[in-house]
């Protein structure tokens, strides 16, 4: 790492501090041209029969009658200082709810992590490896994933491992074997597209002239997957994986809902149908640092991982030029292609 | 009443003892007691931490609790309560005079300078309560009001420690800070997710109505948010939970074929049905809310929509209510009649069955309340049938939240459909017209004199029979004017449970209690 | 003769039921050379691939039978085929920055190659990858064994492959155009190591290509192909010398280095004048900025153009031959120095008046297949330029396109397809007319045939000769194949690294290169000089 | 050249079994697609039911002859309910998808080829939109919206405008470097002829293709809005509310939520085959 490194690393900071900041800002607007808010409408309940006098006290109490934009610069003034604000439904403060709700939305994300892996590193083996039947039949497997509404996989599997089988129960979702379950269903979907990635990157790999050039060379499919293939077909997939962090926080917000978990999906759910904005924005926020800190991360491994690529020094710097006479033909593969 | 379908509870005697896990859809939202009792998810359990004052039956008979006896004076402006002796909030402090006067104060006031609402029903006259002695309160109403007593034993009107009441909006919406005097006190619990109680040893004040006031024979109780009804099912079936909450009526066939009990109490308070509101065209002409009235299939509704422990409405008022007389007649179901009111208030039927007047189509919105899970189910059947009789009708069915915003009864609302519990009758007088900031369900305001009269009768009346007399009248002429259409008997809470739980009973406003539940071996 | 290395009998491939290759037969003796030639897609490749079994398993099929050392090697099972690989038959690829995983040390993928002699020892078997590596030239092999594939040139990544490829020791080496992605100079000593290792191992050589001059130069036997049919075979001198097919004779014909003097008749007809140039570079420089280094792409360069002549940039990949184009077209801005079309300087001018200048001045882009719009159709292509200089009405301008596409010799039934739709050849017939319908005074051509087969090359050579003498054009002609520049080009710059070194008429430079650098490009050039007497060529 | 060693080993899917150049399983894709366009445009035609009214004495009937799929708790023909769902739920994936391509397209069309501040701006503001989980986005905005399922179509849209601005962003990018491009410029075509003749064809290419993907997408999106009760009212009959409303009665007609889906499945299952056959075929 040279001396470019904490430049580069203070941009990326100041980056991802923009991005979030403008994130709980945009929340804030979308949210603030909603009906409503969680305090009126819980007052407006029929059964409270609340007179209009009595609401708009309570309003007035909250501050929720001021100009949005006043709304706006104390809830970005609260947010810069690392106050979330408290929430409007329960009164609880938000940081306690997100903290909360954190950790089985975390064990959950992980482990559909970390089921989407396996799965999508066996079909892609599979679609490599296997005879060309039942090679293409798998490959479909994740066109089938992703086609299946989440929710839908989700009442399956409660229904045969939770209800029919026994296999675990709604009343501890945080059970290692519930999670599973609801990891599988939310891991699935994700499954289906890193499986593509690295499918279509197997396919690409074992286009190449080297694996060609290797297989000639005398070596078997699998030792040419496992030695040759794997790792570049499987770089792209880091990449993906830094994507599907987002999709995983949205899924959560129907799985968790299926099979009765409490997390940050339950937590934006209830948010949501009550209005709970500072909840909302702090979700969002959450969301967006988990996105920005894991793509940094995942920036930030790539060019370890595959030696073609640094951040820091242009290509090929790092190596003293090819000895010799032999000037490097530049244009290789542009010439290569041209056929 | 509380009907429970199937299985009738066994004879053997309580065992002690056993863990109940009670499925719910939802947790609600906040936990500050004044703003949660009510709601028909945390008031489950609010109704096992808490006492009230008076236990009201779902007959809505009234008797002693946390009070063992009260007096008031003839204009029923003034009452005494006189209290329990020994009874203790669950950290330690007495549940004494002063702890009543300061529920009380909160129930009427809420807390404005912390953000508290008062609780919207508790009646609105309150002056006043003091404490005489350790174990007598005396309180003071502007007017009469005879409803006091009753709405003690309302879900809203729970005992909370003054402690837990002393705190901020914060601290109360935190459970662990709470501190009741019921048969239960709060384990632990996880915000939207579950809340788990236990029983309390030394509890022995509960009601003699319910014939064991002793300590609750259930160790813990724990309350579990699932919000998908098929995995309460699920559950249900799979026999990971002993009790589940509402699930569509027509899933309840095949939980109690495989022996599970349904537990189907009504609650006190008005039927189900649609409050009309006469500033509304077309529903200024009284033929044409009637012909509503007389247009709507109530069998095939409950045929439809619900099963066996339902029953159509026979007036405004749930037929538990002591109040509550049949009116039935005055809205049978006869589509040739009310093709009749409409053709001769000038609404005729076009080629395409649908009527107009005076180029004006016979139109209708009907929003399907949120708080009742059939509703837009029958709203939806309640559109084929007036649609049959040439209406244009369109369901709208909004989120609670919205449908709060923008649906609101007597003010832009045609119809409006009701779900609305109460404990006496005497609430009636504020919702039908707009004096003392009344709801004007009819949008009439005060310009039928004939309300207004019956409205102050209930209001002002001192003694009950006065007043269900006044009420009976009141039906007639509600009925007759077509001002409220009653669809059934409103079943808005709905148990199912395991066949192994014994002795659960429904307080008037349908909410299970388990202080005298048991599970059998 | 003995039993043949390698011995092709009745080969028959095709593709999803399509067949390209038919009844190919032929042999290889051991220590030989045999050459592949034809044009692109006469199915070269595809034999090769037959014989290493490396056939698309869903879609090829291959029927005869291909006897290596006797036995059938499309006959053996999967299982006993594969230890003939590597070990019996080597394979040289044609583009070595590809054929390397990426990812891993050239080491570790080496020792998969040594695994294949049997020897189990790690430290026994690097000591033989890095004996092997100096046998290929390479002069650092412990630094060779260390790096990652794009830390060499493409000339090193050859030389590891080929090093890899003999270091089982096979019997059979196949080399599909183990050196079109490579520099003339690099190509040279790449053939002359494989030529070495072929005679000092005894291993046979199927070598592929479609360059016939590297073919006569480098090959013991010829092998002829058209659309997967053979021509001709036989040993290099008889056919090169006396072709019995027409095809043969034909492909001969084409090739510049055969005929170099293939234009001078036709060209004969231009008139020249020396006095007016037509362009004119003076003295100029232009330097880039890669990763924080300087690179002076062009430094200091002059040279004129005499309206009616081509010029031609020669030099080796990088040289600056396209640089000094695109700053003549006003594509990049010169550090330094003056560049004139006709007298009018290119730069320091506004757009509008760019605009004007460029008009008289067009360019053919070296790859027809980046050029045109695919999207778009022929006719609307060659349009394009009139319609945005709104010359003349619709009709006129149709007519002008319908022209320049009538005089570049394309067929009307293409004039409505998409580029897409169109070879190589014909889409750099398009690209042409395209240049020429604004009927421009100087046209550059920056390698304009390097994408192509020698067929076509040569069918494209033939219009623009044609049209020079028919519309006395100036042609700025950038190439690195010193053998074309001779056929066409009147006077000639040499550049190396952005500087010119050499500068003079055509013939006289490359028949008697002054400078070391022009000597080494010269003689880098494929020379079959035993079949040099040609047979006239008409043209 | 390279590419002629390509296909020895890969497994890809560059044979199958073919009906005149086309494989079976995008032969059956088209056919569905087909099929759910004829039910969008002319339900009538495929069933007698009223998907509306239902006879309420066959409540919750199972698939028999009469009900292929069922009938629902108002005794509605679920077959019937699901053909005029049709209509509607193909709309709402359009305007999502429509929104997503025009807004996203746009954005990045501009940013690729004018780059300088306009991409910068536009950079910052689709990193924003890609940071936030698309799902969340579209719930939070359907939230703000209401609850309709217009209003999760539009939200839909909105939560793919980043992917779309980003792709056509790249692609234009990719296209403005192109040689064709610069020979455009040099046959005299100015910035903006440039910009619609050449880059906008071009580029629009990959993000159509991602379009068709979208679309599939988008019906699993508002489906999923659906199913956390953001969607219509019945008796809208959205395939995604269908489910939404079946699963309720899950347990005892479990019928109501996968007969939807499975034709949501199916549906989705054949756009994403079709296009990915178009992809391979450019
Ligand atoms: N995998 C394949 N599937 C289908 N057709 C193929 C395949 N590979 C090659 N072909 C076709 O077979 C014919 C012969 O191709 P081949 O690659 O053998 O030609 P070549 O002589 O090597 O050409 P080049 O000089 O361009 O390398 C061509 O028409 C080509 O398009
Ligand atoms: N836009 C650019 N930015 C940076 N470097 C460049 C640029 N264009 C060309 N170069 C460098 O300038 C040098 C000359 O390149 P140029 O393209 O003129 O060579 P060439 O002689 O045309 O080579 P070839 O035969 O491969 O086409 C090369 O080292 C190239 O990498
Ligand atoms: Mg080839
Ligand atoms: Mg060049």
């Amino acid at each position: 790492m040279n001396s470019a490194y904490p430049v580069f690393a203070a941009k990326r900071l100041g980056q991802a501090v923009v991005v979030v900041l403008l994130a709980y800002v945009l929340t804030f607007v979308v949210i603030s041209v909603l009906p409503g808010d969680p305090l009126t409408s819980t007052l407006r309940n029929p059964e409270n029969g609340f007179t209009e006098d009595q609401i708009q006290k309570m309003v007035e109490f909250y501050g929720l009658d001021r100009p949005v934009w006043v709304q706006l610069v104390e809830a970005l003034g609260r947010f810069v200082r690392g106050d979330l604000g408290i929430s409007l439904r329960s009164s609880q403060p938000v940081a306690t709810i997100v903290g909360d709700a954190l950790p089985s939305t975390f064990a959950l994300a992980a482990s559909a992590l970390g089921v989407a892996l396996v799965l999508a590193f066996a079909v892609a083996y599979g679609t490599q490896v296997l005879p060309r039947r039942a090679a293409q039949l798998l490959r479909s497997v994740p066109a089938l994933f992703l086609s299946v509404p989440n929710f839908v996989i989700g009442l399956l599997l409660l229904n045969v491992f939770a209800f029919q089988l026994s296999l675990f129960s709604v009343i501890d979702p945080d059970a290692p074997v519930a999670t599973f379950f609801a990891a599988v269903a939310l891991g699935i979907p994700v499954s289906a597209q890193i499986a593509q990635v690295l499918i279509t990157g197997l396919d690409h790999e074992f286009g190449e002239d080297y694996a060609v050039v290797a297989y000639a060379r005398g070596l078997g499919r699998a030792r040419l997957f496992f030695a040759h293939l794997l790792k570049p077909s499987a770089l792209p997939v880091v990449t993906i994986i830094a994507l599907t962090v987002g999709e995983l926080l949205g899924g959560a917000l129907i799985t968790e809902t299926v099979f009765g978990r409490t997390g940050i999906g339950s937590v934006v759910q209830t948010a949501v149908t009550t209005q709970d904005l500072p909840v909302l924005q702090a979700v969002v926020a959450l969301a967006a640092v988990v996105f920005v800190a894991v793509n940094l991360i995942a920036d930030l491994l790539y060019p370890l991982l595959d030696p073609r690529v640094s951040l820091f020094a242009p290509r090929r710097a790092a190596v003293p030029a090819p000895a010799g006479d032999e000037a490097r033909p530049e244009k290789l593969s542009e010439k290569a292609s041209v056929r | 009443a509380g009907t429970t379908t199937a299985a009738a509870p066994t004879s053997a005697a309580p065992t002690e003892g056993g863990d109940v896990v009670f499925l719910i859809n939802s947790l609600g939202t906040s936990w500050v007691p004044n703003e949660s009792s009510i709601s028909s998810y945390q008031g489950n359990i609010w109704g096992q931490v808490t006492d009230k004052l008076v236990y009201v039956d779902d007959k809505g008979a009234v008797s002693p609790w946390i009070a063992e006896s009260w007096d008031q004076n003839t204009d029923a402006t003034e009452f005494t309560l006189h209290l329990k002796d020994g009874v203790t909030f669950s950290d330690g402090t007495p549940l004494d005079a002063a702890a009543v006067v300061a529920n009380l104060d909160y129930w009427a006031f809420g807390s404005p300078d912390k953000g508290i609402a008062p609780i919207g029903l508790f009646p609105k006259t309150y002056q006043k309560a003091t404490a005489v002695d350790a174990k007598t309160v005396t309180v003071t109403f502007s007017a009469s009001t005879l409803g006091f007593i009753p709405t003690l034993g309302y879900h809203g009107s729970i005992l909370v420690s003054p402690k837990t009441l002393a705190l901020s909006k914060q601290d109360q919406g935190n459970l662990d800070n709470f501190s009741g005097s019921g048969p239960f006190t709060i384990k632990s619990w996880a915000d939207g997710d579950d809340v788990v109680l236990e029983k309390r040893a030394d509890y022995n004040w509960g009601p003699e109505a319910l014939g064991h006031t002793g300590p609750a024979y259930l160790d813990t109780l724990t309350y579990k948010q699932v919000a998908e009804s098929s995995t309460r099912i699920g559950a249900l079936s799979a026999n990971q939970a002993q009790v589940i909450y509402n699930v569509q009526p027509s899933e309840i066939a095949s939980l109690t074929d495989k022996g599970f009990v349904a537990g189907l109490p009504r609650y006190l308070g008005f039927t189900n049905g649609y409050a009309v509101n006469v500033q509304a065209a077309p529903f200024g002409d009284v033929k044409v809310r009637q012909a509503l009235q007389h247009g709507i299939d109530r069998q095939q509704i409950l045929d439809t929509v619900y099963t066996d422990g339902w029953e159509a409405a026979t007036g405004f008022i749930q037929s538990g209510v002591p109040e509550a007389t049949d009116h039935s007649s005055d809205f049978a179901y006869d589509p040739k009649a009310s093709a009749a009111l409409l053709d001769e208030a000038g609404w005729v039927k076009g080629a395409d069955g649908k009527r107009t007047k005076d180029g004006q189509p016979l139109a209708v919105t009907l929003y399907a309340n949120p708080y009742l899970a059939t509703s837009a189910s029958i709203d939806e059947l309640v559109s084929q049938q007036l649609g049959d009789l040439g209406f244009a009708v369109t369901v709208q069915t909004y989120d609670v939240a919205t449908f709060g915003e923008k649906v609101k009864v007597g003010a832009n609302t045609p119809l409006y459909e009701v779900t609305r519990s109460f404990i006496d009758v005497g609430t009636v007088a504020g919702i039908l017209t707009d004096a003392n900031k009344g709801e004007n369900w009819f949008g009439l305001g005060q310009t039928d004199t004939t309300l207004n009269d019956l409205r102050d009768r209930i209001a002002r009346a001192t003694d009950k029979d006065t007043r269900a007399k006044a009420v009976d009248e009141l039906q007639t002429y509600v009925l007759q004017q077509g001002l409220f259409v009653p669809i059934t008997q409103i079943v808005q809470r709905i148990y199912v449970q395991s066949p192994k739980l014994q002795g659960v009973t429904y307080n008037g406003v349908a909410i299970a209690d388990y202080a005298t539940a048991w599970l059998q071996k | 003769m003995t039993e043949p290395l390698l011995s092709v009998r009745d080969l028959s491939v095709s593709y999803g039921g399509r067949r390209v290759v038919s009844d190919v037969s032929f042999d290889l003796q051991r220590g030989r050379s045999l050459a592949l030639i034809g044009e692109s897609g006469s199915g070269k490749s595809t034999i090769a691939k037959a014989v290493l079994r490396l056939l698309p398993r869903d879609s090829g099929r291959a029927e005869g039978r291909v006897l290596l050392e006797g036995d059938d090697v499309l006959a053996l099972s999967l299982a006993r085929f594969r230890p003939l690989r590597g070990r019996r038959l080597g394979f040289v690829p044609q583009d070595p920055a590809s054929a390397l995983n990426p990812v891993r040390t050239i080491g570790s993928q080496a020792h998969e190659a040594a695994a294949l002699t049997g020897e189990r020892d790690a430290a026994r078997r690097r000591a033989a990858i890095l004996d092997v590596f100096a046998r290929v030239g390479l002069a650092d092999p412990e630094r060779v064994y260390r790096s990652y594939p794009h830390q060499l040139s493409g000339g090193m990544l050859q030389r590891v492959l080929i090093g890899l490829a003999v270091l089982p020791q096979p019997a059979l080496l196949v080399a599909d155009e183990p050196t079109s992605a490579l520099d003339v100079t690099i190509q040279k000593r790449i053939l002359d190591l494989l030529t070495e290792l072929r005679t000092s191992l005894g291993i046979g050589l199927l070598l592929i290509t479609h360059d016939l001059a590297l073919a006569a130069e480098r090959a013991d036997d010829l092998v002829v192909l058209r659309d997967g049919v053979i021509q001709e075979s036989g040993p290099v001198a008889e056919v090169f010398t006396a072709p019995r097919s027409e095809y043969a004779a034909a492909l001969r014909a084409d090739v510049p280095a055969l005929s170099p003097d293939r234009y001078r008749a036709v060209l004969a007809g231009r008139r020249i004048d020396p006095a007016r140039p037509a362009v004119r570079v003076s003295d100029v420089v232009k330097t880039f900025r890669v990763g924080g280094e300087e690179l002076r792409a062009v430094d200091d360069v002059s040279f004129e153009v005499a309206a009616g002549s081509t010029h031609a940039l020669v030099g080796e990949s990088g040289s600056g031959k396209t640089t000094t184009v695109r700053l003549l077209l006003g594509l990049e801005t010169p550090d330094a120095g003056d560049l004139r079309v006709a007298g009018e300087p290119v730069h320091g001018r506004s757009r509008a008046d760019l605009r004007a200048v460029r008009r008289h001045l067009q360019l053919v882009y070296q790859n027809p297949f980046t050029s045109l719009d695919p999207s778009w159709h022929v006719e609307t292509l060659v349009r394009e330029p009139l319609d945005r200089y709104r010359v003349g009405d619709r009709r006129e301008r149709r007519e002008a396109a319908r022209a320049a596409l009538t005089a570049v010799g394309l067929r009307e039934h293409l004039w409505g397809r998409r580029a897409a739709a169109l070879s190589g050849g014909q889409r750099q017939r398009v690209a042409i007319a395209r240049a020429l319908v604004l009927e421009p005074d100087v046209l550059v051509l920056d390698e304009p045939t390097s994408a192509l087969d020698v067929t076509v090359q040569a069918e494209i050579l033939d219009v623009l000769a044609r049209l020079q003498v028919e519309r006395g054009l100036t042609y700025l002609f950038v190439s690195h194949d010193l053998a074309l520049v001779r056929q066409i080009a009147d006077t000639v710059t040499v550049l190396r690294h952005g500087r010119v070194v050499e500068h003079g008429a055509a013939a006289e430079v490359l028949e008697n290169p002054q400078h070391p650098y022009t000597r080494s490009l010269v003689a880098a050039v494929p020379d079959p000089s035993g079949i040099r007497p040609a047979v006239p060529v008409t043209v | 050249m390279t590419a002629v060693l390509s296909p020895v080993l890969a497994g890809a899917d560059s044979a199958g079994r073919r009906r005149g150049g086309v494989p079976v399983a995008v032969a059956v894709a088209f056919l569905v697609i087909l099929i759910a366009t004829a039910w969008a445009v002319a339900p009538s035609l495929f069933t007698g039911y009223d998907p509306a009214v239902g006879d309420t004495s066959e409540k919750l009937l199972g698939p028999s002859a009469a009900h292929w799929f069922g009938t629902d708790n108002l005794g509605r023909d679920l077959l019937a309910r699901i053909i005029y769902g049709t209509r509607s739920s193909v709309l709402s994936a359009l305007v999502a998808v429509g929104i997503a391509v025009v807004v996203g397209g746009l954005l990045g069309l501009v940013a690729g080829f004018f780059g300088g501040l306009v991409d910068v701006v536009t950079a910052r503001v689709v990193d924003v939109l890609l940071a936030i989980p698309s799902f969340l986005l579209a719930v939070v905005v359907v939230s703000s919206l209401g609850f309709e399922t217009i209003n999760a179509a539009i939200a839909t849209g909105v939560s793919a405008v980043a992917v779309f601005a980003r792709v056509m962003r790249s692609e234009a990018l990719k296209v403005r470097g192109t040689v064709y491009v610069e020979a455009a410029q040099l046959q005299g075509g100015s910035r903006w002829h440039v910009l619609l003749t050449h880059v906008l064809p071009n580029a629009s290419r990959s993000v159509l293709s991602l379009a068709v993907l979208q679309f599939g997408v988008s019906i699993l999106v508002i489906a999923g809005l659906a199913f956390l009760g953001y969607g219509d009212p019945p008796p809208a009959s959205d395939w995604g509310l269908l489910v939404s409303a079946g699963k309720d009665y899950l347990v005892s007609s479990p019928w109501l939520v996968y007969a939807p889906s499975a034709v949501i499945v199916a549906v989705v299952l054949s756009i994403n085959r079709v296009s990915r056959w178009l992809r391979a075929k450019d």
